[in-house]
């Protein structure tokens, strides 16, 4: 358990010339949660995008798990959720878990699971089309835990979710890293974030401005870290 | 320094090709069966293999573009492909006018002929695919891989000739078919004629890829102003 | 092997969603049908034409209705940005472009049984001379159209005129294999023995569905990876 | 030989040349237009300093 669950080395992110992160490096224990922060704009998609194999860095090294990000083994470890829900309006909810499911080798039974879990069961065979946007989200949290991965990546997950979505999330984000999960999130929302983050990262312009474990005055205060450690600007 | 090399260049390229013009146009005799009108062949041939070097070249740095990401690599690929479409566009417009004569028609929808259209619209979808994409990252790469695949339908056009039975000529250097089936002179004119286009080619390679680096300065300063 | 189930995976979820909107499939279905209608009216379907140009009439048939389907194969993945969740699981680049060209495939076939009769009245021809070499040529043809329009699907998919991009791409580079098809269509329409030429232009169809299948199974990754 | 052979031979070279002038031409002109495009974009950011 000595490597640690995620780490990059002087990661870069060019698109054209301009530099979308520049030299990231930070290494995240196993079962920690990561909350990252920066305006908009500065960096945190990129870097979450990196880590979840979706995009490659320009220049760098990015271990998760001590493992390749495009390895099949460690993307199967990798649960996704980023700012859209990632499911398909045609097909119903249990035919959008199975057809993800299937990726990940998911029991039926574990589908199921799931469903109920969400609170979904009653309405899981009619198309996610015809959802309110708080059961579409609830499926879309439903289908990132579904696998059971190691380590959460979610961007933005607060943003835009209903209360109601918003305290299913917590608890189970909170039972996760209970059994040792590692989370990143990305957010704005900083209270939401900062009642589950252990350590705290701060994104400005494409490099990093903070990376260290949350304090108390961080807890009660959301403009602090930004002041703190951002540029004036 | 480029330009130093844009200017070496042309000092070979272009007395070299006025005097080629002058040599085939003066010193070569007709051919016996075709007249005068063969002399289109010296232009022919060596666009052709002007255009194929360029593809070629294009093919290569895609690839190397995939595998080292470097922006440079794309920009040549991209200077190579446009080059090539020039050479392409003077390979199959001399050809028509020698098809007219020798053939009686503009156009035969010959296997030759035919994958030589189909590899200039193949390219020129290359081009137009780099218009319609914004990101630079992206651009370079999908375009890359669709210049990989647009190498096949040269490799086709290529071996065409050997596949189907054809009007257009078949193979005539002697260092492809193992036999001399033309006069040495003509033949040497040939390579040397396709000398000259390659080093045209060339320069018109550099300088294209000093615009594209221009206009990199160019986008980068924009950004900047809307920045300040 | 994995491959494989994560294909079939990805292909059984895609002619679902594609069955249960239809969305493609009425358009382009009815879209081949009109083209059959169209040329009915442009040949004289009587005379000794149809019978030398068949195998071109149905294959820009097949074509047209091809380029409809796999505009969607990863236009489909858009919404919702699906797409990032598939590249985020295990199944590799490989078997999403597998599995995705296999229901633009099924999807195609499906489309060409139906034109195949219509074909038949239309243009009063007998198109079951020579059944399983025509399924044959249609299977390899289809492969052939599936590939490269789902690569392609894929390269152009965020682009604007994405509608425009794509066929303007593919049909030059689906030449060779449309060429080759409808030959040997032709040959199979025609009474009597095989021109000789019959092997070389099927070898051309399946060099051309070896060479871009490989080609695709190794790109295509770099593709969805941005 | 017949006229039509000789005269669609010059014309077969003029088209290979003119082709590659007009390539070349349009290089020209590009190459103009971006070191107009340089030069207002530096002076734009040099006035907005």
């Amino acid at each position: 358990m000595s490597e640690p669950a995620v780490a990059t080395a002087g990661v870069w992110k060019y698109f054209g010339d301009y530099p979308a992160l520049r030299d990231v490096s930070f290494a995240l224990d196993r079962g920690e949660c990561l909350a990252l922060l920066g305006r908009n704009g500065a960096g945190k998609t990129t870097l979450l995008r990196i880590l979840a194999g979706l995009s490659g860095a320009s220049k760098g090294d990015v271990k998760i798990y001590d493992g390749d990000v495009r390895a099949s083994a460690t993307r199967a470890r990798i649960g996704w959720l980023g700012h859209a829900i990632g499911l398909y309006d045609e097909l119903s909810a249990r035919e959008n878990l199975q057809a993800f499911g299937a990726l990940y080798d998911v029991s039926k039974a574990t589908i199921g699971e799931w469903l109920e879990r969400v609170n979904l069961a009653h309405v899981a065979d009619s198309p996610v089309r015809e959802y309110s946007r708080g059961m579409r989200q609830r499926l879309a949290v439903a289908r990132a835990f579904l696998h059971g991965p190691d380590l959460l990546l979610f961007d933005e997950p607060f943003t835009s979710l209903d209360d109601k979505a918003i305290a299913l999330l917590q608890s189970l984000l909170t039972g996760a890293r209970a059994n040792g999960v590692t989370i990143i999130l990305s957010t704005h929302q900083i209270r939401e974030a900062m009642e589950l983050a252990s350590r705290v990262a701060l994104i400005d312009r494409g490099k990093l401005a903070h990376f260290g474990p949350r304090t108390e005055e961080m807890l009660g205060d959301p403009g602090y870290i930004y002041r703190t450690f951002g540029t004036a600007a | 320094m480029r330009s130093k090399i844009v200017l070496a260049l042309g000092l070979v390229g272009v007395p070299l090709l006025l005097r080629n013009l002058y040599v085939i146009l003066f010193n070569l005799p007709d051919e016996m069966e075709q007249g005068p009108v063969y002399r289109i062949f010296y232009y022919h041939l060596p666009a052709f293999f002007a255009a194929t070097l360029c593809y070629t070249t294009a093919m290569v740095c895609s690839i190397l573009y995939l595998v080292k990401k470097n922006a440079r690599y794309d920009a040549i690929a991209m200077a190579c492909t446009e080059v090539g479409l020039a050479f392409a566009a003077v390979n199959l417009i001399t050809g028509m006018f020698w098809g007219r004569i020798s053939w009686g028609i503009w156009w035969a929808w010959d296997p030759r002929l035919t994958w030589a259209l189909i590899c200039w619209l193949v390219y020129f979808g290359y081009l137009m695919l780099r218009k319609a994409i914004d990101d630079p990252t992206e651009r370079a790469k999908n375009a890359s891989v669709l210049s990989i695949f647009a190498y096949v339908s040269v490799a086709i056009t290529w071996k065409a000739i050997e596949w189907w039975r054809t009007q257009h000529p078949g193979p005539v250097l002697s260092i492809r078919t193992g036999e001399q089936r033309i006069d040495p002179a003509m033949e040497q004119m040939l390579y040397v004629n396709t000398l000259a286009l390659a080093t045209l080619a060339a320069i018109f390679v550099i300088t294209r890829l000093r615009q594209e680096e221009v206009q990199r300065e160019i986008d980068a300063l924009r950004r900047y102003a809307h920045a300040l | 092997m994995r491959t494989l189930r994560h294909a079939a995976a990805i292909a059984w979820k895609d002619l679902r969603s594609e069955l249960r909107t239809k969305e493609s499939l009425n358009s382009s279905l009815s879209f081949s049908v009109v083209v059959l209608l169209l040329l009915a009216m442009a040949f004289d379907t009587g005379s000794e034409i149809v019978t030398d140009y068949g195998g071109g009439i149905l294959w820009l048939a097949f074509a047209f209705s091809s380029t409809l389907i796999v505009n969607r194969s990863f236009a489909r993945e858009m919404p919702n940005d699906c797409i990032d969740v598939l590249v985020a699981s295990p199944a590799s680049g490989a078997s999403l472009f597998l599995g995705k060209a296999v229901a633009a495939f099924a999807l195609q076939s499906g489309i060409q049984l139906i034109c195949l009769p219509i074909f038949g009245v239309f243009y009063n021809v007998t198109w079951w001379r020579n059944p399983w070499q025509l399924l044959g040529v249609l299977l390899l043809g289809g492969w052939a159209m599936a590939c490269i329009g789902t690569v392609f699907s894929a390269l152009t998919v965020n682009l604007r005129l994405r509608e425009l991009m794509l066929p303007m791409l593919m049909y030059p580079m689906l030449v060779p294999a449309l060429l080759a098809s409808m030959t040997l269509t032709n040959y199979l329409l025609m009474p009597g023995a095989m021109p000789p030429d019959f092997a070389q232009w099927l070898r051309l169809l399946i060099g051309f569905d070896i060479i871009f299948t490989t080609l695709a199974l190794a790109l295509v990754e770099t593709i969805l990876v941005r | 030989m017949d006229e039509r052979n000789i005269t669609f031979m010059f014309y077969g070279l003029a088209v290979a040349w003119g082709i590659l002038a007009v390539y070349a031409v349009l290089l020209g002109l590009r190459e103009q237009d971006l070191k107009k495009q340089l030069e207002t974009l530096k002076k734009m950011v040099e006035e907005k300093k």
